[in-house]
């Protein structure tokens, strides 16, 4: 299997879909011309012209809105947003009409489209460009979210979120665009609604997504070697959220873990623990630990920055935690 | 297209088209009146925003449309609805919030659909479906098809960021749009000159590369001429249109806000009430000598009966199934 | 003591307020000549005139920008939304600029601003127009969130809201403006981050806040005739949130219910049972059982609508399921 | 405000004042350049706007401003804090993260603060700042001042929302705003008209019955002399202006973006390196007999020591203290 980076793997699976599908087309700022902000649509103008590939003004409210009215007459628009730091200026556009319009129409009116880019912190980009909005987006009936956390994942649910007949709302990882790993050639896609066991264990569950997920990962080979076994969960799509799949796991281990990239206060992981806690209770062994980011808009400082973001150790901090080993 | 002009004798076919614009701002009032009614004893729930004196705004602009063109329009919508042909039997019982309504009861009288006369809402937010109907626009350009896009927005809409953006992308892009501000003005109950720091709307198309006009939306022959204009230009090769049609709302801006008080008295509005776009098209096809009292009593009385079943048939008709609280939020699965 | 409105405990907030501050000025659609669009600013344009009841264009992003700018040098805007619905169109502002600003200046710009308007679903207004966002706002650090239940607290806690020095996001019940309740004279400021306890009970704890608390009221009366002993906290604040006193009740009833006007997914309501969970885990003797509206868009139909809000039925039920009696 | 014409010669306040111009100029372009060997070294982490190329839009509009007036900027902000008066060191050691950095190390390159000077930021979201600044134009009109409130964004934001709606506001209140566009052309990769409906952004002002004018941004007494005209309209009684100074960035977006490549050639950049702010400057200066080759061998030195010195300072700062993370985010409490 090609062994491809996360933005190699979307920029196939938008090509692929993009030569699958005449009616799929990508819009949002410096996606043609300029490659993309960070190359994810790189050669896609050159390839599919600039009907398909449609470079925008710094109006996230104005071009969200104009990929929704297409969506609306048949059209599967892809809406990138250069970051989704940005995308708070077009939320009106896609809590109040993409995810409406199915529902207020009842029924008539069609709404295929992908909005995506790249969310959370990276490096020093400061308070306004380092933040997780995945919570506020899943909050939303009518929306479905999708953070892939590999190669493989980025692909292959990027081309069933451009297949899906909903809104899908696409969260890519800044600081993933450069990570590689083995993804299948050709029609590879991922169900949304799906989440993965990435690692099997018996002691504890850590579920995470997105850039939480190689976290866990490492975290969970640090305590292999202190005869831990943690079993780690990737939830893939947020919204619906595959609650069969973190129980399942929840019912072998008994403890769990929640990592996540985004503020506490309402996150997803405090949904994700009282999936948990209302189905499994008599399942728990201790009580679900959360870990994410410090609750502070991000400093600049580096030092800070680091503090600030979930890290390895502070999983590995919360497994033990949950094992009561801390 | 020509506009009926006063003396000239127009020929039986146009003679029946304008008598059917006639009839079609004749429903649209008489409907609303029974609306305003039917509010009142609770048929009708949450907003209610009537389009009386606005009638020949929507009926002049609509006439001059292909059924496969796309239309988008605020809260303030059942007249654009009617006048696309929407039965005024789906448009009541959506008002009702019945099964039966055009969008089966779930969206009400700010979100009227009927996606098979390209008739695409309805929308709550203040500017927000004027994007919407930018996207129509690029669709129809992407598809190299010569359909137009149009969307309705009062004069407040104007100010917003959402106008601008779609806007100058219309303009980048040369889409067949046409905005079609309805300058009734007054934003709830803040007049235009304290909520925009021009006058004169119609210029700020300048700023987007785009064709305007300024048309007196109470004279249905100037909004049909200039609509007419605006359509040429829009449909191929495509560029858009800002129309800043004059008009005046008669009620209140909705069910709860009173004809006059607070903001704007009952002088001016008696004033404006003297400009009536029925009254002064009526008196244009009377001039022409193709409309009588015989014509157009049996116009009203039919239009009456029409309204009367319309209401009949909401109240009837069934709620929707409790079921339907879940279904239409995503599209049904493959199976189903 | 007088009793008062909601509506016009606000009023007296908002009077007593810029009569004791002149730094204090009322911004947004209608809250002049027309003297509000719910009434809530009913003759303040009279009393304090055009310079400091401003009538705004509909631009939410705009003028709530302008009130932020206006606070960076020192005023104490007071920033009304019609509705919360339109301000996701600003939201952009509060949380990219308002909620960071502090932070990203290294502590030099003062905050001092109140946003607020009417939350959640009235009767039959649909989709776009019936939506609760605490959730969301309450995510973000640098804000604070408070929702009143009663006249009084409308009246202590907009007071307090304003002599803040921090962004705060004010949200009111719009099925509540018309609500009545003895309401102090004067002086009365309820401080933020305080729950309350409306009322003392033995065998489980609601937790509500905004519209729920009026129907978590009502439940544990119809419960206390089949003795079934409620105890019903109001938040009063989302964030901070007052965890102690949620956690004292728990600890006294050992069963808890949560009762939000929002949807379910990521809502206020699971960061409550994170925090009971996480907090006093062995304390209890069932799930935490959350009620919350359909998670739909709001139907137009009043019947659909009355089956998607929460309601004293549900509430209750609520309250059975987590005694095991049901 | 007299602007430097060849042949006359400036009496020595002005010439004084000419030659500290240049000498800011000079700052800002060796303070970049600085900056961006910083960067390639890892000393400076994010985003990195470089100014270069642009000095005498921040230079010549800041010489006509108040020390109680307000300013903001976009993330490109390195050179309007210099202009006005944040101390190299200070600016350097805020990109180098640094406690002593003019916002403690947590803004960094794109959140520059200093209030006692009214440069209240340095802001990351194209277009947010912009009303802003028309907040503090509202309050500076709430408290009957004269100060004036100005704000910078590039020639992309013109078509974000937040322009228009901030801009209406400015126009209907009369507000003491400056609103200068930039227009280097290009809004990251994309070339002015890809973005922009209309080439004559200042137009767009009449849409908000504001002043406009098209200013030459590489000629510093050009800017210079129409920021005098705004800020005059702009102080009592108030009203605003949309300033459109042309210039052009010599560097690349931000230090990822090589300068020249897929939006434009190397041959342009060349053009428009022909006309360098900073020697066009010198050439006016020295026509005046105010400037010589001793005079500008020393500014530059200085000026090189004092980036150097700014340079080794924020590299010798200590970082914040670890329990900075968690202050700031809410007022410090009233026991604190
Ligand atoms: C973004 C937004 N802000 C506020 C409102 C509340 N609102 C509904 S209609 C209206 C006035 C709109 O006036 P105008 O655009 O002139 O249209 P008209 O009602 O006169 O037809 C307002 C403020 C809204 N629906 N959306
Ligand atoms: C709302 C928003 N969208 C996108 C971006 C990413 N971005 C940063 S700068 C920039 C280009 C801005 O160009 P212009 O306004 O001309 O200013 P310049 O960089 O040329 O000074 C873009 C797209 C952003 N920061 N904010
Ligand atoms: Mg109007
Ligand atoms: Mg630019």
């Amino acid at each position: 299997m090609p062994t491809l980076t996360y933005r190699d793997a979307l920029n196939q699976a938008l090509r692929e879909e993009m030569a699958r599908d005449a009616d799929v087309f990508l819009m949002g700022e410096e996606v043609g011309v300029y490659q993309g902000a960070y190359k994810v649509s790189r050669g896609l103008l050159e390839e599919f012209g600039p009907n398909r590939v449609v470079d925008t003004p710094i109006t996230e409210l104005g071009f969200a809105g104009v990929g929704i009215g297409a969506a609306m007459v048949g059209l599967k628009p892809v809406i990138e947003f250069m970051t989704w730091n940005f995308a708070l200026l077009a939320i009106d556009q896609i809590v109040n009409s993409a995810a409406k319009l199915r529902y207020m129409s009842g029924g008539q009116v069609p709404m295929q489209i992908v909005f995506r880019g790249p969310c959370g912190a990276a490096l020093q980009l400061a308070a306004q460009h380092s933040q997780n909005f995945e919570s506020m987006y899943a909050n939303i009936p009518g929306l479905k979210v999708v953070i892939p956390a590999t190669p493989a994942d980025a692909k292959g649910l990027l081309k069933a979120a451009i297949r899906d007949p909903d809104p899908v709302v696409f969260m890519e990882g800044e600081m993933l665009y450069n990570i590689k790993g083995e993804v299948p050639e050709g029609e590879h896609v991922v169900p949304i609604g799906v989440a993965e066991v990435k690692r099997a264990g018996d002691h504890v569950t850590i579920v995470c997504w997105g850039k939480t997920v190689a976290l866990a990962l490492k975290a969970a080979d640090q305590l292999a070697a202190e005869e831990i076994s943690v079993e780690v969960v990737d939830l893939r799509t947020i919204r619906p959220l595959d609650v069969a799949t973190v129980l399942a796991s929840v019912r072998k281990t008994h403890r769990a873990v929640v990592a996540e990239e985004g503020w506490y206060f309402a996150g997803v992981g405090a949904q994700v623990v009282d999936e948990i806690q209302s189905q499994a209770f008599d399942e728990l062994d201790a009580p679900v630990v959360r870990v994410t980011s410090a609750d502070v808009p991000m400093p600049y400082n580096k030092h800070l920055e680091k503090a600030a973001k979930v890290s390895v150790e502070r999983i590995a901090a919360a497994v033990k935690k949950v094992l009561y080993l801390d | 297209m020509a506009t009926a002009r006063a003396g000239r004798k127009a020929d039986t076919k146009t003679a029946e088209k304008y008598r059917h614009y006639l009839r079609q701002m004749l429903l649209i009032r008489r409907f609303e009146e029974k609306a305003g009614e039917a509010y009142s004893l609770g048929k009708i729930g949450g907003f209610c925003h009537l389009y009386i004196g606005q009638e020949a705004v929507a009926v002049g602009t609509i006439s001059q449309l292909r059924p496969d063109d796309y239309i988008t329009a605020t809260y303030r919508e059942h007249g654009h609805a009617l006048a696309r042909g929407i039965s005024a039997r789906a448009v009541m019982a959506e008002l009702f919030g019945k099964a039966t309504g055009c969008s089966k009861g779930k969206g009400g009288s700010m979100h009227l659909f009927d996606a098979s006369l390209g008739f695409l809402g309805g929308h709550g937010i203040v500017g927000g479906h004027i994007p919407l109907t930018t996207g129509m626009g690029f669709a129809i350009k992407y598809r190299n098809a010569d359909q137009v896009a149009i969307c309705y927005f009062g004069e407040a809409a104007i100010n917003n960021g959402a106008f601008h953006e779609a806007a100058n992308m219309a303009g980048i892009w040369k889409l067949p749009c046409i905005f079609i501000c309805e300058n009734n003005r007054y934003g709830m109950g803040t007049a235009l000159d304290r909520a925009t720091a021009t006058w004169n709307i119609s210029e700020r198309a300048s700023s987007y590369d785009m064709a305007r006009e300024v048309v007196d939306g109470q004279d249905l022959g100037e909004v049909m001429a200039a609509m007419d204009r605006a359509v040429v230009r829009a449909r191929r090769p495509a560029s858009p249109t800002l129309l800043e049609i004059r008009t005046y709302r008669f009620v209140g801006h909705s069910m709860s806000d009173p004809i006059h008080g607070h903001y704007r008295t009952k002088e001016e509005v008696e004033a404006h009430r003297k400009r009536d776009p029925i009254s002064l098209w009526d008196d244009k096809l009377r001039a022409e000598n193709i409309l009588d009292d015989a014509t157009m009593e049996k116009m009203d009385a039919e239009v009456k009966a029409e309204v009367q079943d319309a209401y009949d048939f909401a109240d009837q008709s069934p709620d929707p199934e409790p079921a339907e609280l879940y279904t239409d939020v995503y599209a049904p699965r493959a199976s189903e």
